[in-house]
């Protein structure tokens, strides 16, 4: 199948309106770089985009093996993106167990790319195949696009004098060329970054400018299997101004700086390294200079205690995990519930229970984050639904946790956190501030005297004379705060704790449609990083016709005030989840509606045509 | 609530607040309260940036009573509230209250990592070797055949060593004392204070209704003297009501032994003399047994070090300094970026 | 006030149908020994009964203090009677405390007995008296027996020589024969009970015989106060049989122990002390030679982590807290989830949140049993409803969890665990047996094989020759068990989990009514300890002609399969719950019936007639 | 799965399973894994009465690679796990695989619980002195000033000195070893598996990705020599390439020293020999701190004790014993009954 093309013109640009290209190899192959090379040549290129790195579970398999391959996945188009993709339509393997793994990710007709030179008997038997997959057959449903990319590297790179091991590792530059040509890219900012990052090693950053060049000229010069041509993707129509590229786990970091800046107080991140949590804890420790004290505790008990300890010596506290570790936390939560202090508590959400898959995604912690405590302990929980939506989230956390004196949960989860998409960069400076006002008068000062409003308690800090008082977990007198055993102060106290939690709905949004009519004969009711696909789905099949809806929460806890009449609006309530039914539970229990679940428990994210098929199913067509 | 009106001259009933005192009758923690309230009085210590943290148990009820700043967390978990209480503002003077379930047993690890962090606290742990809030389950302190409610038989597990546990942990300070010795308490409370890093102090405390006279054996009147070996760095181990008792190395093995000033002709010069600043001499006063040895009390070891707040800030300032007119609108904008036209 | 009545004829006895009786005094009063003795006298002389001891929160207070109060109620009649009563019919006060305290339960006219000797001005002002409450009128609404108890005490026992200190010790005993005349009770017993308590110091044996004696002689010479007579409540129609009073604390360790016996398993308790948890540990460590072995934990982690170790080595593995501690469980009850090994998880609730109000009861963990875990992990959720109802839901605990390889959460409450009633001594002989079958044979052999019906896996324990294996929290295959990351595989798990929990429904007894039609105007669903008050209302109203019903869960997770049936046969639901409204969320998502709260959080029980309110409120009348 | 055909002729291979290893390439996990299946094949452990429990992290993948019993729990709590197992059937031959992270951090308390109350386990921590599972965050063991994605300006924290918490926690037994040293690693599994009691081994452990060579100073081929100390019980303190540096008690102090024989009047008999059963000697042996000390390699400490599982069974036997035919019908008609006829 290796080419033989004759030197004709080149066949014209195919248009595609999207395009969805996995880049996998060994651990060490670089894939991770290439990925996020080509994203910026996306962005580049304008179109709109979401990516995913996917890593393997081992911190660093066995070269060859399985469960060594790592993949960058993305997705880009002229339309609207909002996933990393259903199918692939390009594969790029650098090894027989990249193939082996990511194959049936990539839809019948689609292109593989594979270095012919890595498809060694050793190579192959490490992956698993007994026969070899470019020659027995297998890949016949697909277009193969063969090459030596090994010895074509090695060439293109002689010239530099680098050892046998340097020189292979360009190899995924060498591929990434292609694929810029392949979807006309512009190579020059790889040239750049590439001269920048090897400023020190010239040889080096020479060698991949050369694989880059190369690859792209191999495609250039038509050397492709017949069917294969260079495709066109259109720039999106985005609204402008000044982008990046921004994973979960930055634009949460970021927000929650950001919104202790609003609220006027310094934050303190209390946590313990688990997957997929462990990022906030790494962004946040390099961001001393904006007032940021991390804390890494001796484990999550420790981190959410130090958390609160913080807050009520006048910091923001945070503490921040996976459902694991917030299991850990409820006994805590429960006291900063009682003693009513600010925390915010983020969940990376990874499948489970228990350990289960650390490394793969679920959104089954929504009973843990509204119920999971022992007594009546409501408190705020908040939902991201993308990675850039975090920065927005995290302030909202900010801004319900100091006005209101209470624990909110954010929720987002390990997909959300590892992914990346394009973001218009906020004007931060157009935000409105939130500062937080500490009590500071002694006169007439009662630790548990309450805003009439907001039910919120007084924020009076150590180090303010003349307010110093006791707090704790017993429970206290409504007015004085001193510990009560008195039945009747107990009722008061539990209800004003919750009707603090119910009145902020009030002080929320009401619930929008995101897509679709408010009355239409099905709405999609999503949370959290389902959000893509949904809307992807609802947005497709409202162009075929279908009356669908979609309806997106940001609070899950307490809900919108509209929410109830909104869903009472629709025929059918459609509602799925990464787990076996939760939302579901707090919707139907809540709004008394007839809301059915589609439900996928298998670490992976939805795709879209699973939610286009589940809604085709209800309306028919 | 409590406004100080003349700093200058405070008084221990300064730092008692209105609320009424719970422990049963005759409870040791009154003894321990009540020369608290004097010691701080006697420190000047700022009410208002004092800090009182505890988590559950009677002893962790003390900070109801100290009219500072407190707040009486959850069982085990104090010195992580107070690890984020001092980081969040190192200019408070933050004190742990804690029982030997409540430290020892639920919350040993917390104590454990506090101490070799080394973060400025005072750490004050009533040993009463029981669960006296739950009443009267034996605790990890308990000796080894003790009957409570849950060792109907006989408890089988063996105490812990509270100074050597602490001393394991890598504790920078180590102090021991006894309820109602109001003076020597006082003067520990005092060099704990006065300590920068984390100050661990033990107190025997007596429990009069599930572990009455636990410690008589060496805090009775008749036997203090005799079973009291009272550390004062740079002088020799002497105790004894005749002050004829010492401790010095063992001779052809390793450790301490005890022995009689003038008697087998051993001389003053012979025992060891305290030194506050050597943790291997800490190590083995630690782990002195009655009633072969006396109970080493006040200052075992006291090693400054460089505190974890205080590291913190250093770091938190480097970073300002490396990265002067930080803001957000930089940060956000940090890394590869480009701009969509019109 | 004190009496001057005249030698008539004594007043013929009042009929009672049932009585209330508090007894209440100083720590060191003896309060709950002179209860368990009226409770003996009442269950023989055939009363129904129902007590609960109510101790102060702190351990020892001060003499004469308020916070020192301890009591004893005890709820008798010829009747049913199912709870330890709404109102006082009798207040025994031996100080001022105890009368300040315990005024305002007594019901308008009722009886307060006094010890007149002990309102001296000191314990006045202790018990925060400005004025002598009886001298000033306050007691007007009620009839008052005022007597110098201390010092009749001390006549009676003069004789015996004892110390002034040990003759006032007397008091109480005094007290009791007064009472014990004013309900005919036979004093019998009580004499030789004191008589073998006292074997070895006969002198207070016969002190204490003689108070006793001069009590009821006091009473008898009708030395009472004008309009009090003695009192005359028949005997209940009671089932024949043995019997014995029973404290849920009893109970609940002996079914568990019962219940290992029926599995052949030795029993594990892991637990780490907390109110009202404790009893349960005390209790199971004195049953050594029954095969129990109990262990105090560090904390509530290692206790429940302990209870799965023993599980995983073939025992039955058993944990036991509160609220708070159960919080703590939640990380390692996950992890018995997913390797599917039997635990059981007693949590005796209590007030909160956090620290709360530990001596306090409440019903507020039921979603953290349901829905209080990270992930989807469902797990088998059990209430009792009453102190001799947890012997048989302790007996259900461990056939779910052995039969089905899953844990079980058992809930009672702070109530229930002291409180006793009167306990019809099963015929253990012929309760079912259903024994545990390990796996031994090596041949074709899986770790995670299951039963087709139960779909419980394999129980194969470690000292079994050829089977060994390794299970763990990591995603399990379905058929070999080794980790597995694959995608299909773990969504075929996460349903066989749900399935198997949710297949128990069909192995539990379908719900019952449990009093009034099946098909009435109205409801009450309850669970847990609301079963006396609400049995006890909904008999009352049913009697007086309300179309009214009762239904009480004890299968809470899975719900018994009628349930949705059933309530949709009812025109309304109401839920009392001490609690916000716990299982009407879980019932309200569930079945969609648009039930309505009752709730009641002041760690105070229901009255009946708070219910009987709730129920004319909404019938009319 | 693993049927063992003849249990005499167990070799290493019979203790693997049939699972993928997936530990880095050049871990020091897989020495020890070796080291093991070797010496439970020497030691003719009967598989099927052999648990390994884990908590989480690398290090406790261990038990999926042997062919024995083995229980991966959740993270920290291998020792509760092992307790509850042991409790239930003391036959059981029970190891706990634990991490520096696993078990010294999240899992301190467990790991000093199990160590004061004497469990029958050997509990063998591989210290690597970073999280490597979760992509290389420092440790409590981790030195001051460690970078890692959570320390990006380096740690600020003391770390713990292993052998000396776990003294500090009451073990009756404590050794050391490195992973590559298959001989003395055997040995010290082979005393570990000997000793009744809890058992704690610390095996210095390399992880290649993410703290590459972090004991070289004393690992290393060149450096070994001269940075172990050997012990042996009995024997004097002897070290060095050429075998003439020792240790000594310090004159005129308390601790230990390093001399040279035949330098200053230093002869062999002056260096302090080895017993095992001295804990004092173990405090300070412990203690060593490089360059200065050698490291102490081998038993530190071994006193062997009533263990725990023993004593709770014994006071089962004596219950049955006390109360012979024990039944439920018995238990329920306890205390007071009365009967209602009909
Ligand atoms: C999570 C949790 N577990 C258990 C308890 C119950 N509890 C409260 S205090 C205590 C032990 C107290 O013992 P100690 O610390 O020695 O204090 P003491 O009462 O003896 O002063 C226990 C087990 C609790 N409050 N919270
Ligand atoms: C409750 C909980 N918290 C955090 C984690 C994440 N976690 C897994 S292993 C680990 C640390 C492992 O370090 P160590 O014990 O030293 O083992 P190593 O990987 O170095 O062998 C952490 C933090 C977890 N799995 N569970
Ligand atoms: S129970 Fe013991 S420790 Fe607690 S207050 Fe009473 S005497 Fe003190
Ligand atoms: S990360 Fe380190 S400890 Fe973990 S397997 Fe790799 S080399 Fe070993
Ligand atoms: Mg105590
Ligand atoms: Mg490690």
């Amino acid at each position: 199948m290796s080419s033989a093309a004759l030197k004709e013109p080149p066949l014209p640009r195919q248009e595609l309106e999207s395009a969805v290209v996995r880049f996998a190899g060994d651990s060490g192959d670089g894939m991770q770089l290439t990925g996020s090379q080509f994203t910026q040549s996306a962005a580049l290129a304008g179109n709109d985009l979401a990516t995913f790195p996917d890593f393997p579970a081992e911190i660093r398999a066995p070269l060859g093996t399985t469960f060594g391959v790592s993949a960058f996945q993305i997705n880009f188009g002229s339309g609207e993106i909002k996933t990393s993709g259903d199918a692939l339509d390009m594969l790029v393997a650098m090894n027989p167990a990249a193939l082996k793994v990511e194959l049936n990710g990539l839809r019948a007709g689609g292109i593989v790319v594979v270095d012919q030179g890595s498809f060694t008997d050793r190579n192959l038997r490490k992956a698993g195949f007994d026969a070899n997959p470019l020659n027995d057959g297998s890949l016949d449903k697909y277009r193969v696009i063969e090459i030596d990319i090994s010895r074509l590297t090695m060439e293109a790179v002689a010239e530099f004098g680098l050892s046998k091991k340097d020189g292979l590792r360009c190899k995924n530059i060498w591929t990434l060329g292609l694929v810029y040509w392949m979807y006309e890219r512009d190579r020059q900012p790889t040239v750049d970054w590439l001269k920048s990052k090897f400023a020190k090693r010239p040889d080096i950053a020479d060698s991949n400018i050369a694989a880059l060049n190369a690859g792209h000229a191999f495609a250039e010069t038509a050397e492709l299997p017949e069917g294969v041509t260079g495709f066109h993707v259109r720039p999106a129509e985005i609204t402008p101004g000044l982008y990046r590229t921004v994973t979960g786990g930055h634009a949460l970091a970021w927000g929650l700086v950001a919104g202790a800046k609003l609220a006027g107080l310094p934050l303190f991140l209390g946590s313990y390294p688990i997957t997929p949590a462990s990022p906030l804890l790494h962004i946040l420790a390099g961001l001393k200079e904006y007032g940021v004290t991390t804390f890494q505790a001796e484990d999550e008990i420790a981190a959410v205690c130090s958390a609160i300890g913080a807050s009520y010596a006048g910091s923001l506290g945070v503490t921040s995990s996976s459902g694991p570790g917030i299991a850990l936390k409820g006994e805590a939560i429960g006291l900063a519930v009682g003693t009513e202090l600010p925390l915010i508590v983020v969940n990376s959400q990874r499948a489970g229970p228990s350990t289960g898959l650390p490394t793969k995604t679920e959104q089954s912690d929504l009973f843990q984050a509204v119920y999971g405590r022992n007594a009546d302990s409501p408190v705020v929980v908040l939902a991201s639904r993308s990675p850039s939506d975090c920065f927005d989230v995290a302030i909202e956390a900010v801004r319900l946790a100091t006005k209101y004196m209470t624990p909110v949960i954010l929720l987002t989860d390990g997909y959300i956190a590892n992914a990346a998409e394009p973001w218009r960069i906020p004007d931060f400076s157009a935000r409105e501030e939130f500062p937080v006002r500490f009590r500071t008068d002694p006169e007439g000062f009662q630790p548990f005297a309450r805003d009439e409003e907001t039910l919120a308690r007084v924020w009076a800090i150590p180090g303010t004379p003349g307010l110093e008082h006791r707090i704790g977990g017993i429970e206290r007198d409504y007015d004085t705060g001193h510990i009560s055993y008195d039945a009747a102060n107990h009722q008061r106290m539990t209800d004003v704790r919750r009707a603090k939690i119910d009145g902020i709905a009030k002080d929320i949004p009401l619930q929008e449609v995101d897509q679709g009519r408010a009355e239409a004969a099905l709405v999609v009711v999503g949370w959290g990083s389902t959000y893509g696909p949904i809307n992807r789905a609802v947005s497709h099949l409202i162009g075929e016709g279908y009356d669908v809806a979609h309806v997106h929460l940001r609070h899950i806890w307490p809900l919108p005030d509209n929410l109830g009449e909104l869903l009472k609006g629709f025929d059918r309530v459609l509602i799925p989840e990464m787990n076996t039914g939760q939302l579901s539970v707090v919707l139907r229990s809540q709004y008394l509606v007839d809301a059915e679940g589609l439900n996928k428990v298998s670490g992976q994210p939805f795709k879209i045509s699973e939610i286009e098929q589940a809604i085709r199913d209800r309306l028919g067509g | 609530m409590n406004v100080v009106k003349n700093p200058e001259a405070l008084s221990p009933k300064d730092y008692a607040t209105d609320q009424e005192v719970r422990w049963c009758p005759g409870c040791g923690d009154y003894a321990i309260l009540k020369a608290m309230q004097k010691t701080m009085a006697e420190m000047r210590a700022p009410p208002e940036k004092t800090v009182f943290v505890s988590g559950i148990g009677c002893s962790s009820r003390f900070p109801y009573y100290m009219a500072t700043y407190g707040f009486h967390t959850i069982h085990g978990r104090a010195p992580a509230f107070a690890t984020g209480i001092k980081l969040a503002n190192p200019d408070l003077d933050v004190w742990v209250i804690t029982g030997d379930g409540d430290g020892l047993s639920i919350g040993g690890n917390h104590l454990y990592h506090a101490l070799r962090r080394n973060v400025d606290l005072q750490i004050i742990l009533f040993n009463n070797e029981i669960y006296g809030l739950t009443k009267g389950q034996y605790s990890p302190t308990s000796r080894r055949g003790t009957k409570s409610p849950s060792t109907p038989a006989g408890s089988i597990d063996n105490p812990v060593g509270v100074g050597s546990f602490a001393l394991g942990c890598g504790a920078g300070f180590v102090a021991r004392s006894i309820d109602t010795t109001m003076k020597h308490l006082a003067e520990v409370f005092r060099r704990a204070r006065g300590h920068h890093g984390t100050s661990f102090v033990e107190i025997y405390q007596n429990c009069i209704v599930y572990n009455d006279d636990v410690f008589d054996s060496f805090t009775n009147r008749k036997a203090a003297a005799d079973m009291q070996l009272l550390l004062e760095h740079g002088k020799p181990l002497i105790y004894g009501k005749d002050r004829n008792r010492g401790i010095r190395m063992k001779l052809g093995s390793v450790g301490l032994e005890a022995v009689t000033i003038g008697e087998n002709g051993v001389g003053e010069d012979d025992l060891v003399v305290h030194d506050e600043r050597n943790r291997d001499l800490a190590l083995l006063l630690a782990s002195m047994q009655t009633p072969d040895m006396p109970v080493a009390l006040g200052v075992l070891y006291c090693q400054p070090g460089p505190t974890y707040e205080v590291l913190a800030r250093e770091q938190m300032d480097e970073a300002v300094a490396a990265r002067p007119g930080a803001n957000i609108e930089g940060l956000l904008r940090q890394g590869y970026t480009w701009t969509v036209q019109n």
